[in-house]
């Protein structure tokens, strides 16, 4: 009983996902006063898309319809990792972040290469700004963790939660603002949210998730949605664990329990509605402006680190 | 001890039987494949030799005679690790060149290559274990030679002699500059042989100890292929025949590797208080400049080549890291730090092989290098396919393979540099982690771009069209260091507890700290996990159906329409434009009505940075001098006659001046 | 008795040869005679191995320096005897130039040479040394064509008023000895001289005088920067045998008479002094030449160089001197002459294939003639002194003496010529072996030709990988007597 | 007896003068026969020096040493010289490349700087000062004649002139070497001059003339 506790986190994470991206939709319509597609919207659309059937192009290779289930399979993997109700996740070990990172990298590798195999030009296209906005990104989502990590002396995802735990909310340091704005601004990067990636348009001038899963359709396109959105409720949990834990349930008790899952609810839904506002307030960059937010970012993530050495140790 | 000595013989025996054998083999048909056996039998023997010895307390040592100078041998843990790792990686690289010589060089060209490969191996496994300064030199000279010869033997015109002759010069200079750095001991320890160095090595002045340093971190950069000094890589190993260029990748950098680790860990004792951060800024450079001009390339051995300057760029901060954790008295995590070097120094070899490896299965295939040519692979050359994946995988450094476990172990020392006290060590050593981060992102791309366009999408030309697999003995070359990649990554413990025996060696009074130890457990689960969720996804049975993909209206998909290894490394040269400085050149044709043009061409040039402003104005001063020498010799007697009183007038002079 | 022998056979033979030379006659009898000198002259170095040194009157004396010259001497000159067996068919019989003329010459320059290594008196190890130049110079001029009058004018007045500079030094020594006590006859004598060496610390800045005017004097010969001019013009211009002859025999011999003054002059009044000229000219020899190197055009004008860069790596080595450093240099007098033969002949050969030996107009020698191609490439590998070859062993004596003293410059420049050397030496190398076919006719190697070839190639290899007791022991014994 | 005592004193002192008035006279000398003659008579005068030193210094050797010097140096080599200026039918005139009057200047300062120089070595050495600083004037002067005169016959006397030079320097100071040294010397120098005479009809066949400035193609 007690080692399903963590698992039951990780389903959480993975099949709340479409519902937060509902949320978030819904929130969004809200704020522009629309009326907005129901919450459960989401699910309606992976429902459709796994009974449909898998269009493959002619030339393509096993790796096309293969990808996607990569894609999926590691996104998943990397769930496992992270604290949700309790400070230690289903796994941990020192450096596990790092691990955490390997596994959106080897989603993303996996997702270029199977935008590519579709043959056409958007696949490409998409594969390129995706390379280059990862390749930015990782430098500020690794720095930021690490600034983290420093302060907490523990280089494993529990230690830090059960570090930040220990402190009281109101004397938040300045490394904690800077490492959480540049982590803030890598989730917006790594998930193709407004300012770096329109999830919603077709636009061929600035699309780059929507680019690269352009060729996929059916269950294919069904696991990449799932992974994408996963990959949302992953990020937004992660900076929950590492920056907000407090009301995470110490022991295993049932009460205890449902207040850190009412909790994390209500931090998630927080996360959502400022996601939402930041959507809806900001207009998409030009792609070429892209590296100097993400240049922003890994400017701040080196700053956090720097103040670790001469901050409150 | 007496097994590994008479192993050691036989080996030595197997290398130079390989010549007669290849002799032989070139004049019947049927005994072909009799150098190729000879050669994996040494190795084979080679590598027993340094399993039984990596982890013994007590060195071999065979002191072969007196001749001249000292020339002895002297197996430790540190020399028996290369031992392992120039044969048992050559030895996969061995069975792949048994198919593809033939397929490739005419019988007598075969002959050549075989005696001289085995002669390369030979002197590369004598630089490993030499113990005398002289045997050093000696194996360290053969190899660039041997290396030479080989490249000679695949071909002679004009643009690779260029290439070659840049090769050689760099690293005669580089030989020079390390026999400067042997010599260098001599005023303190009498004798060249490593006992004398090591003993020597306390007792020298702090000056004396930063020059010796500077000279070896110069030396040992240029064969390693530091920044300003990796001229020669990009040009010398794409032009080698693709077995040799797998080995001198794999396995000749990393003997640049051992020189410098044997040189400040063991005879320094780590090197002067600023070693570390010398050698960590330069690893950093190296990394990142070597994958952006990686990114700019479209040749595949030329690709491979400038990632060879980022992984040992790799390699040399996680070195770094180790120096500056020694001189701030934290052995333990200096112990980490070195192994975690070691440990991808393996891991390069490995993975950089396979990749070679597949390219010579593509030029084999299709004739052709440039990417852009290529396309859709994966369908005509699946194992290929395959294992060029698993290749790309592991040198960008993803979780299930080898490459990733090598860069978790580096930034782990990285994040332990903060519990320093030195407040420059605090600082620098978490800011690694970010460039380390930077470099794996930057090496994603560029693999995602070459696997992308030369293995999936569409064949681009007929070439690429018409391609065969390649030969099951080649395909089983690539396959052992494919399985090999994939083994390290997923029980790293197999190579990391016998690396941390030889980090003892190097590194006193280190224990391998916790942290370690759960390692492999993780790595282990989440490679479960991945596999079962992916293969859960995979199970439900799907209904697939092939239609042409939505091509805007337009007939159909044409091949132009896919990206370029130009056009898709594009917004990163863009973003990264002040490394690259391309000189481009468009003309419009004709010049005077710009708006009705018969002919645009356009060219984009990028020569090295490197080359302009270091190399060429060195090379232009030594030729001046030289021509202006030449008008020295007038070819009038009168003016020679007049040489000789001169000079005796002077040296009377000077004399009446001592008086 | 036996030290007259190796004098006397080279004197008859010429005359014999010059008596009945003519015809096809004359190369069989060469090669007979040429076989006795080497052996009286191995009997020689064997006997002054086995026992104590040779005496022979007041003039002749064999010690164990002399030995190991003689040797390297009779190596080389029978060396190229078989070399010019075939190599001599080309050369038209007119006056002066007839394959007769050209042994009398030969045997006449091998007596010269022969005399100047057993002279105990310093006054005729002059006479023997002008001998030399006189005997060369003909040698150097002897296919009368323009270029060949041309640099054997110049070899015979340059070497002639060099040589004439170090008579005086010679004199200066004599006046030196007589002052300082010695008898007018014994003045001249080199073990006196070694003998009253106390007496001689008195005569200070005579004997600098002295050494300075030896130095320029034999430094000519040895072909010392400010005075090499003449070398690569008489080493370019001669016949390829001759020119072996001359790099690799000939300088070692001037080296020789450096090494005698120079022991006389240390001994008494302190090495400081006549060490630092020898560095000084080495180091001048060694960058100019290493320089000069680059932009050479002719291929023989290059091994010339390379003959001058590596006479300049002796005498840094004798220079520096310690054991490690004579020995160094010593060893690199037999390696070099080893070497400097080995790309003359290979040199001559391809000098006979293509009609020139200017580098831009021989093109294709991979394919056109392999077997040369291959001798010159393991030549240049090994004068450029790479590994498996004996040049770098003395080399890295050399260079482990200069570090070990600590003389940093020398070092820097000696490690910065090296890499310049093999730049340049490569460049030209692959130039000649890879550029287009140029019309040559493909030719293999005669059996005269391919046989000194070998052999030096052998000699080259086994000494780079071990050095044999006798020749180890014969170095010690010369090094000791100096 | 005296009168030959006094002569061979007075010939040692005033030899040294008479030997600078040659050098003078071939720094001006216009043609190659005259060079030759001058030479002659510079070499007589160092036979009488010879000879008076044999007298006072009472060695055998010397009278021989004297003989050869005469036989050799006033009979044998000039008259081999003139032999070959008309064989040779080179032009008469020398062509220096410094003219004459310039060239005299050169001489002169050359006397004076070997002068200066001896000074120091003469006085503490006891030698006679003005011979050894003849000897070296003689050098100078012949090292001048090689670097300046553009005939290949001229360069050959320079060169004997520098021999003499040399010769007088070893008599001066040490009284003559050893007589088998001194012999083979002699030796040497006759055989160098008949090579040289070869090499001379060689470069007049080959380059129809004589001017050894234009024997440039050796380059570099």
């Amino acid at each position: 009983m007690r080692s399903l506790i963590p698992l039951v986190q990780a389903l959480v994470i993975v099949f709340g996902a479409p519902l937060l991206r509902g949320v978030v939709s819904k929130l969004k319509a809200r704020l522009q006063g629309r009326q907005g597609a129901s919450v459960w919207r989401p699910y309606a659309d992976l429902g459709k898309l796994f009974r449909k059937e898998d269009l493959v192009p002619p030339l393509a290779s096993p790796l096309f319809w293969m990808a996607p289930r990569i894609v999926f399979a590691a996104t998943a993997a990397a769930v496992l990792l992270i604290p949700v109700f309790q400070p230690a996740a289903v796994f941990g070990s020192p450096g596990d972040f790092v691990l955490l990172v390997g596994l959106l990298a080897l989603a993303r590798f996996f997702l270029v290469l199977g935008a590519m195999d579709g043959g056409g030009a958007f696949g490409g296209m998409g594969g390129s700004r995706e390379a280059l906005v990862s390749a930015l990104a990782e430098a500020p989502f690794l720095l930021g963790i690490t600034a983290v990590a420093i302060m907490a002396r523990s280089t494993q995802l529990a230690g830090i939660v059960t570090w930040t735990l220990g402190q009281n909310f109101f004397d938040i340091s300045a490394v904690h603002i800077l490492a959480f704005s540049a982590l803030a601004m890598v989730a917006v990067a790594e998930t193709g949210r407004v300012p770096v990636d329109n999830p919603t348009t077709h636009l061929e001038l600035t699309m780059i998730h929507e680019a690269m899963v352009l060729e996929h359709s059916g269950p294919s396109l069904a696991f990449l949605e799932w992974a994408n959105s996963i990959k949302l409720g992953l990020l937004l949990s992660l900076l929950i664990g590492l920056f907000f834990p407090w009301g995470m349930a110490a022991g295993f008790s049932l009460p205890v329990l449902a207040l850190a899952a009412g909790a994390y609810a209500a931090k998630m839904a927080a996360l959502a509605l400022v996601l939402a506002a930041v959507e809806s307030s900001v207009a998409k960059m030009r792609m070429y402006a892209v590296p100097d937010f993400l240049g922003i970012a890994s400017a701040t993530g080196a700053l956090a680190v720097v103040f670790t050495a001469f901050g409150g140790r | 001890m007496v097994w590994s000595s008479i192993a050691l013989a036989v080996s030595l025996v197997g290398f130079a039987a390989v010549i007669p054998a290849a002799w032989i083999a070139a004049r019947t048909r049927w005994l072909s494949w009799l150098p190729g056996t000879t050669l994996a039998c040494s190795l084979l023997f080679g590598t027993f030799v340094g399993i039984v010895l990596i982890s013994s307390t007590r060195p071999l040592r065979l002191d072969l005679g007196v001749a001249p100078f000292q020339f002895g041998i002297e197996i430790d843990p540190l020399a028996s690790f290369f031992l392992i790792l120039i044969c048992a990686v050559s030895l996969p690289v061995i069975l792949y060149a048994a198919a593809y010589l033939p397929r490739h060089y005419s019988p007598v060209q075969t002959q050549w290559i075989w005696g001289l490969t085995s002669l390369f191996l030979l002197s590369m496994a004598l630089v490993v274990v030499a113990s005398t300064g002289f045997a050093f030199l000696v194996g360290w000279e053969l190899m660039t030679l041997l290396s030479a010869a080989l490249i000679l033997v695949d071909g002679t015109s004009k643009e690779r002699l260029h290439n070659l002759f840049i090769y050689l010069l760099m690293m005669h200079v580089g030989a020079g500059v390390v026999a400067a750095s042997f010599f260098a001991f001599l005023p303190a320890s009498g004798g060249l042989h490593f006992s004398a160095l090591r003993a020597s090595g306390a007792l020298l002045t702090p000056g004396a100890r930063s020059v010796i340093f500077l000279l070896a971190f110069v030396g040992f950069g240029t064969k390693a292929g530091i920044i300003p000094l990796h001229l020669w890589l990009p040009k010398a190993h794409p032009i080698a025949p693709t077995p040799v260029s797998a080995l001198m990748s794999g396995l000749m950098l990393k003997t640049a590797v051992y020189g410098f680790v044997r040189f400040t860990f063991d005879f320094l004792g780590g090197g002067p208080a600023w070693a570390g951060y010398v050698v960590l800024l330069a690893g950093a450079v190296s990394g990142v400049l070597g994958v952006l001009y990686a990114i700019g390339e479209h040749d595949l051995k030329r690709l491979l080549a400038y990632h060879s300057v980022e992984n040992i760029g790799i390699i040399y901060m996680g070195l770094g890291a180790a120096l500056i954790f020694l001189e701030n008295d934290a052995p333990a995590w200096a112990a980490v730090a070195v192994v975690a070097a070691l440990f991808h120094t393996l891991n390069h070899a490995l993975f950089k092989s396979l990749l070679f490896l597949g390219a010579g299965a593509i030029a084999d295939a299709t004739h052709t290098l440039d990417i852009d040519e290529l396309g859709g692979l994966v369908k005509r050359l699946p194992i290929t396919g395959i294992a060029f994946l698993i290749g790309c995988a592991s040198i960008v450094g993803l979780p299930p393979l080898n490459g990733f476990v090598s860069e978790l172990l580096i930034f782990q020392s990285f994040l332990a540099g903060s519990t320093l006290a030195a407040l420059p060590a605090q600082v620098i050593l978490p800011l690694m982690a970010g460039v380390l981060a930077l470099i794996g992102g930057l090496a994603a791309a560029c693999f995602a771009k070459v696997y992308g366009v030369a293995f999936l999408g569409r064949a681009r030309t007929a070439a690429a069209e018409s391609a065969q697999e390649v030969p099951p003995m080649m395909l089983s070359g690539m396959g052992l260091l494919a399985a090999s990649c994939i083994g390290l990554g997923v029980f790293p413990r197999l190579a990391l507890d016998t690396l941390f025996s030889v980090a003892q060696t190097l590194v006193p009074g280190s224990s391998p700290p916790t942290e370690i130890a759960g390692l492999q457990r993780i790595l282990v689960a989440t490679t479960v996990a991945v596999l079962g969720i992916g293969l859960l996804t995979m199970a439900a049975r799907v209904r697939r159906r092939v239609t042409a993909p939505w091509a805007c209206g337009l007939p159909g998909l044409t091949t132009r329409m896919q990206y370029t290894s130009a056009s898709f490394s594009k917004p990163i040269r863009a973003v990264f434009a002040a490394v690259y400085k391309a000189d481009r050149k468009l003309d419009v044709l004709p010049a005077n009505r710009p708006y009705f043009p018969s002919s645009i061409s356009y060219r984009s040039v990028r020569t090295t940075s490197f080359e302009r402003s270091l190399y060429r104005p060195m090379t232009n001063v030594v030729v001046t001098l030289a021509t202006g020498m030449r008008r020295l010799q007038t070819g009038n007697i009168q003016v020679y006659l007049l040489y000789i009183f001169l000079t005796l007038v002077a040296l009377l002079a000077m004399l009446g001046v001592q008086e | 008795m036996i030290l007259l022998l190796p004098l006397l056979i080279p004197l008859v033979g010429a005359a014999v040869l010059l008596g009945f030379g003519t015809g096809g006659r004359a190369r069989v009898l060469a090669l007979v005679i040429g076989a006795a000198e080497i052996f009286a002259v191995i009997r020689v170095v064997l006997a002054v191995y086995f026992e104590q040194p040779l005496q022979f009157g007041r003039f002749l004396r064999a010690d164990a320096l002399s030995a190991f010259f003689l040797l390297n001497l009779a190596l080389v000159s029978g060396l190229a005897l078989v070399y010019s067996f075939d190599y001599l068919q080309h050369i038209e019989g007119n006056r002066f130039s007839s394959p007769r003329w050209f042994y009398t010459l030969v045997f006449f320059f091998v007596f010269t040479m022969v005399g100047v290594c057993l002279s105990a008196n310093l006054g005729l190890l002059w006479i023997m040394m002008e001998a030399t130049t006189l005997a060369s110079a003909l040698l150097v001029g002897f296919y009368n064509t323009r270029g060949a009058v041309e640099a054997g004018w110049k070899y015979l007045i340059v070497c002639t008023v060099g040589i004439a500079f170090a008579l005086f030094g010679t004199i200066v020594l004599y006046l030196a000895a007589i002052r300082s006590g010695l008898s007018p006859d014994a003045a001249l004598d080199w073990m006196a001289l070694m003998e009253s060496v106390p007496r001689l610390g008195g005569e200070i800045s005579l004997l600098k005088l002295a050494f300075v005017f030896v130095i320029v004097g034999y430094g000519t010969k040895v072909g010392f920067v400010p005075m090499h001019s003449w070398l690569p013009d008489a080493h370019a211009e001669a016949p390829s045998p001759i020119s072996a002859l001359l790099s690799a025999v000939l300088l070692n011999c001037a080296m020789y008479t450096l090494l005698r003054y120079d022991a006389i002059v240390a001994r008494a009044i302190g090495a400081s002094f006549s060490h630092t000229l020898l560095l000084g000219f080495g180091v001048a020899s060694l960058v100019t030449a290493g320089l000069l190197i680059i932009v050479q055009r002719d291929l023989k004008r290059l091994l010339a160089y390379s003959s001058i860069e590596h006479m300049g790596i002796v005498a840094i080595g004798v220079g520096l001197g310690g054991t490690l450093g004579l020995y160094g240099a010593l060893l690199h007098t037999f390696n070099h002459s080893l070497g400097k033969s080995l790309l003359f002949f290979a040199a001559g050969n391809v000098r006979q294939n293509f009609g020139t030996s200017r580098m831009d107009r021989i093109g294709g020698l991979a394919r056109s003639s392999p077997q040369a191609a291959m001798a010159l490439s393991l030549g240049t590998v090994a004068i450029v002194g790479l590994p498996p070859f004996a040049l770098f062993v003395s080399e890295f004596a050399i260079l482990s003496e200069a570090f070990a003293q600590s003389q940093i410059l020398v070092a820097a420049l000696f490690l910065a010529t090296l890499s310049i050397v093999f730049g340049g030496m490569f460049h030209h190398l692959s130039g000649m072996l890879f550029r287009e076919e140029q019309s040559a006719a493909s030719t293999r190697l005669e059996w005269s030709e391919a046989l000194p070839i070998a052999i030096t190639v052998l000699g080259l290899a086994w000494l780079g990988v071990h050095i044999p007791a006798g020749l180890q022991g014969l170095i010690e014994r010369a090094i000791a007597v100096l | 007896m005296d009168l030959v005592q006094f002569a061979a004193g007075k010939t040692l002192s005033s030899s040294a003068v008479f030997l600078l008035v040659t050098v003078l006279l071939l720094a001006a000398a216009q043609r190659v026969s005259t060079s030759i003659k001058l030479f002659a008579l510079q070499s007589a005068i160092i036979t009488a020096q010879v000879m008076a030193t044999a007298y006072t210094e009472k060695s055998a050797e010397a009278w021989v040493v004297a003989a050869m010097v005469f036989g050799l140096k006033v009979i044998a080599i000039p008259s081999t010289l003139l032999w070959l200026v008309e064989r040779l039918k080179t032009r008469r005139a020398v062509e220096p490349t410094i003219s004459g009057a310039k060239a005299v200047f050169v001489a002169v300062f050359m006397i004076f700087l070997s002068y200066a120089a001896v000074q120091p070595y003469a006085l503490e050495s006891h030698i006679a000062a003005d011979a050894l600083s003849s000897a070296v004037a003689l050098i100078l002067v012949g090292a001048f004649l090689m670097v300046n005169r553009r005939k290949a016959l001229m360069q050959i006397i320079g060169l004997l002139v520098l021999e003499n030079g040399i010769f007088l320097a070893a008599l001066a100071t040490t009284f003559g070497m050893p007589l088998v040294i001194e012999i083979g010397i002699f030796f040497d120098l006759l055989m160098g001059i008949l090579i040289m005479g070869i090499f001379a009809f060689r470069i007049r066949d080959t380059f129809d003339h004589l001017d050894v400035t234009k024997l440039r193609r050796l380059r570099g």
